[in-house]
């Protein structure tokens, strides 16, 4: 079920293509806006500032000129109420894109998506559909801190009725917003502040990524890294730095993560043997432990050999501000590059890998 | 002058979810009904006067307390009944139950047991509804229905101050029935002047405080006339009323003594349902009793001979397609 | 460090004590409330209707007129702000319990719970701590449906800062609860509705159950099986179901889901090569998987053989009203015994346990 | 009459802050201080004046605008310079940042950075701080600060209704710049009264419209008073105030176009710190710059000394024992 990945980071150059160029995240996620809001005029999109001269990252500008206030315009500072407006008028046909600066914030809506988001078509037997597209920011860097920093995605794989995609391309930025736009079920779809800047090569034309299949971004034979939201391009980063002492990684980034595509990743595991998975968060019953745990039911179904299996992800303390300590709080390319050597070369076998050249972590500069 | 025609209508529809009620009370004992019943007795005025101006197409909204605007609105009576024993024909197909009736098709939002919940679900409706004016020409209606309790949610106040913003076509309905559960509103309002609040967000309040079927109804049909032609929303109503029987399940619960019993026999002197025979001729009361009969009889042995739904249904619309 | 289970279910008479007697779970809860609020002054309990004449079952009744209105008594129906309340007087040196008679409604709190009670201690680096104690049930049973029938501990566990406990008898509802006023931190204290009537052997005197320590609440070779909540009651019904065919199940309750004692777990699955986790809430990214991703952590650390793993929950779907679908939705004695039965026996072994006397579920009447 | 030295008291406590954020201002493109800084520059005699009547022992909390009280209500400056700074030394070990200053032993509770999240803690610190009285004798009043954003969450209205219905010792401070980020008032307010719409709840309101330092300071030593002798609150003031630099971060921003220049010179013109300066004779003046200079200078030495966490910090403080 691994799609091609066609359209990838930027450093990555697509073999043969027509038709795309390089832009930003950011800017393919604009562009998915502008192409769905032409062609539905039933798709409308709100939040905190999403009209206003920053335009949320330039994720969102030029859309209010463009379609007007009624469908796009900024909201007052109640969360909870606006996730329920959302969820009502999705009930009434229409296609709300809903913004959240930060996914912090989204805990004061868990009620509403919760309770009634992900539960009114099943609880109402049919009669009515949520198509609703929840945008939501992990922050990170230049002390963010605490509570502008969590990456909560695991929260709402946990819920039936909701689906959850995190992509890490430009491509995938834009091909996931036009299908959760299109999806008639509530989607959280969750960005990441330090992907914004990155370029990708996006096709002009209108096109959905399907959810429910992960990205081969690199292949290798030694072991499979599955990396999640940000930490796919730690992950690529640790490709190389593995790469540069002769162990091939195979990198796979699950682009959605509810639905959840083990096929692909279980076909990489059997191919490497080894499988370490890399969330954007917290462990503790996190996207990780599911991935885990579904390759070992899927290997004891199937009565194969288990792969080894290791999982990495935030440090289970609150994210502080002081860079010294969010450098340990986070994994990165050589953290996740030891993890990978020691599973090929064996338990006790260490390696300190090459430190990097400026990533966009360093290129990040504050205040926000 | 009120015609005896408006007087048959509204006492009708006021007797059906009375008895629909009573009689839900009186099946309960059997489990019959496997669902937590929040009975609506006393309360019945309020959902038939708001109920009734409005069109089949507007849309009503309410809580886990739900029967009678179901009903009032003109919501499917045997699927209903089928609903509450968990049938498979129930408006829910079954999975649903008391608490969360729903019929789309006669304008009828899902119901939320979750106390507030419904109040931002139904301004976004009526966003939609104001969104959709623009190309359709005609302004539907959403009345959002809740509990003195409900306004105590922060939501609530982020939805009117939301509603007012943009002037949607949303008409806010407090059934004030002092109560939450047991605990009285002088334990948990600061100050009893909601519609001094409310109309501090520049939105037209209306209070009603003897839950006069008459006055609500004309209350809502010049609200509902408003917002249809033009005019700019939302309108608050704030109207008294009182819980004859216990919280969630059948029981007269006034032995519990948590509430005072002089309060019961003065609202049993306003019950509307009273008053609205004693206006009709006998003859018709006795026929609109027996149709009532009938159609909760109906509806019963519609329930009663339905099917439960099969063990597959527990996958059935998790996720839309 | 598994604890010895010395005061159990109703139907399990401790061999040799004293001091004990045979009360509900939720005249234990009520007892320690009492004796705690006995002890320090700075103790209080809120939340809606727990001074009403049902007294949250039972629970808080005539802890009012014994402690004042000052320290016992009910709120609005705002159940974000009360949290915060809740947490800003624990900051101050009180110990709030703040009770939801639903876990359902802690959507409403997740902010508070989450951004500030489980952050504070750390990101003010000390000055202050939040020692709360938030009790929560989770409802079943006599249409309950979707939005009062959530269990939602894994959403907590996921969290730094938080702890989680989910006592299925009396005596450790009694040691859980007077262990969690004295903790320090934000404690989620997860009860159900079901276990409420249920009796067991509880001391008259006052005690702590510590966190962080299961308990084998039942000693056998063949298959551990874990279970959470209400589902000790439905595994060790499972365990006499398995008895009757010759198969010994152990089963343990973790009491704390965090912390976690995987010692006693995985001493319990190194002994019985078996390990069945049953939980009482949805499979993804929950409390399950991760016992079992920590089982496979702790295996390939110690380059043991992994036991057979598998887990139990939920069907991922909204819970439904009618009895019908709901006797599907969760787990049973009967589900569970096939399960571990097919564990012990080999794949395709099947086995049709018998019926169950009249349970706890079966005993339920509503309205609620 | 104002006393010369109270004149002075206070113009050096607005003038520290002023000068503290604009040489954070300054120091911010070296990178120095990596914390996304929201300054209150312009907005300072609202700190000053809500705090300088307070005791030590009370209590100020507030959101991520946060230096301006944590300084008026006398929080180690050091120690808050080296926690912009990221030290260990930082009044919250470099975990916290601009946005979660905190220092307990001089009573003030630590800044959120969600909107909204401190009033309700804020108002539980008030119900603990009553409760305390009833033993010490002594009642400790709490302050609340925040936005006018922040008024626009549902949690605002849930916890003045509590505090009012609680009677509780605390004192609800919005500093109304009517902006959120760049969004003005009138895209989120439907309408812009909200001292009328807090008064609904029986709580004493007072609006002061032109962040006049002494009447702000007047209302609040009353306002304290009263509560700290048995008067009954909560008490709601709303300050009218502008902000002159960007939303976050160091800028002045006026070139965005977003905001009115006429407004900013206008409240320019009604500066306290000119103002107050000018009430001051010359060397007065200048003796306070230079104190606040130097305890400026000592800040960021002692910050720039600091050293950095160790790593295993990041383990610390994640569970209280
Ligand atoms: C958010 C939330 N909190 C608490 C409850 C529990 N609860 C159910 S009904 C109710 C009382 C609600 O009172 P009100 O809104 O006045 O409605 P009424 O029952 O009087 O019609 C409460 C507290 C709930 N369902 N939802
Ligand atoms: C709950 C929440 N929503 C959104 C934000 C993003 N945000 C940060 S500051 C701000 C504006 C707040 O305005 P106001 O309360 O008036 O305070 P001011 O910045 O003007 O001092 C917003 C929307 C946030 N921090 N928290
Ligand atoms: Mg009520
Ligand atoms: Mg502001």
């Amino acid at each position: 079920m691994s799609m091609p990945a066609n359209a990838l980071q930027g450093d990555r150059v697509p073999e043969e293509q027509k038709g795309v160029r390089l832009i930003r995240y950011v800017d393919a996620l604009r562009e998915a806006f502008e192409q769905e809001m032409t062609r539905d005029p039933h798709v409308f999109l709100f939040g905190l500032d999403v009209d206003d001269h920053k335009g949320i990252q330039g994720s969102t500008l030029g859309l209010q000129e463009k379609f007007g206030k009624d469908r796009v315009f900024c909201t007052p500072l109640s969360e909870d109420a606006m996730t329920g407006v959302a969820i009502g008028a999705a009930m009434a046909g229409y296609r709300p894109i809903h913004v959240h600066i930060r996914m912090d914030f989204m805990l004061l809506c868990m009620n509403q998506l919760v309770n009634m988001g992900a539960k009114a078509h099943y609880m109402y037997n049919g009669q009515v559909k949520v198509p609703l597209v929840v945008r939501t920011m992990i922050g990170r860097s230049w002390g963010q801190g605490g509570q502008h920093s969590q990456a909560l995605h695991a929260l709402f794989m946990h819920i039936p009725g909701l689906k959850v995609v995190a992509p890490s391309n430009a491509n995938d930025a834009k091909g996931c917003m036009i299908a959760a736009i299109r999806d008639n079920n509530p989607v959280i779809f969750v960005e990441h502040r330090l992907l914004y800047a990155v370029d990708g090569y996006v096709p002009y034309e209108s096109y959905e990524v399907p959810f429910g299949k992960a990205r081969v971004l690199q292949e290798g034979d030694d072991v499979t890294i599955v990396a999640v939201s940000h930490m796919v391009m730690e992950a690529l980063r640790a490709q190389k730095h593995l790469e540069s002492v002769g162990i091939q990684a195979e990198v796979i980034d699950p682009v959605s993560l509810w639905p959840l595509d083990m096929d692909t990743i279980m076909d990489s595991a059997r191919k490497t043997g080894r499988l370490l998975v890399v969330d954007n968060a917290w462990l503790t019953c996190g996207a990780s432990s599911e991935i885990l745990t579904r390759a070992l039911e899927i290997c004891q179904d199937s009565e194969e050999p288990l792969p080894a299996l290791a999982r990495m992800g935030f440090a289970f303390t609150t994210c502080p501000t002081t860079k010294p300590l969010e450098n340990v709080f986070y994994p990165n390319s050589r953290s996740i590059a030891a993890q990978a050597y020691e599973m090929v070369k064996g338990k006790g076998k260490l390696w300190e890998p090459p430190v990097d050249a400026k990533t966009e972590i360093d290129a990040f500069k504050g205040p926000f | 002058m009120l015609s005896q025609e408006l007087v048959a209508h509204l006492y009708k529809k006021m007797l059906l979810i009375r008895r629909f009620e009573l009689r839900l009370a009186e099946v309960y004992p059997t489990d019959a009904v496997k669902s937590p019943i929040h009975l609506s007795v006393g309360q019945e005025s309020i959902a038939v006067g708001v109920c009734d101006p409005l069109a089949e197409d507007d849309i009503i909204s309410n809580t886990y307390r739900c029967h009678a605007t179901y009903i009032a609105k003109g919501g499917n009576l045997q699927e209903m009944m089928a609903e509450l024993y968990g049938k498979q024909t129930g408006c829910a197909g079954g999975k649903a139950g008391s608490m969360h009736l729903v019929d789309m098709s006669h304008g009828i939002l899902g119901a939320s047991a979750v106390v507030g919940t419904t109040i931002p679900v139904a301004t976004g409706y009526a966003l939609a509804m104001q969104m959709a004016a623009k190309t359709t020409g005609r302004q539907r209606v959403v009345v959002s229905v809740f509990g003195d309790g409900g306004t105590e949610e922060g939501c609530f106040y982020e939805a009117i101050n939301f509603a007012a913003l943009r002037k949607l076509p949303i008409i806010y309905v407090c059934e004030n029935n002092r109560l939450a559960i047991h605990t009285p509103l002088e334990k948990r309002w600061a100050k009893d002047n909601l519609c001094e609040r409310v109309a501090t967000y520049g939105i037209q309040t209306y209070k009603i405080d003897d839950a006069d079927v008459f006055k609500i109804r004309e209350t809502m049909t010049k609200a509902v006339e408003y917002l249809r032609h033009g005019g700019e929303g939302p309108i608050f109503l704030e109207c008294a009323t009182y819980r004859w029987l216990e919280h969630v399940g059948p029981r007269d619960d006034h032995s519990d003594n948590y509430r005072s019993l002089d309060e019961y026999l003065d609202w049993k002197e306003k019950d509307q349902i009273v008053r609205l025979a004693a206006m009709l001729d006998d003859n018709t009361v006795q026929r609109i009793q027996d149709e009532v009969t009938a159609e909760i009889q109906a509806a019963e042995a519609f329930a009663a001979q339905s099917p439960y739904p099969t063990a597959e249904e527990l996958y059935t619309h998790v996720y839309a397609s």
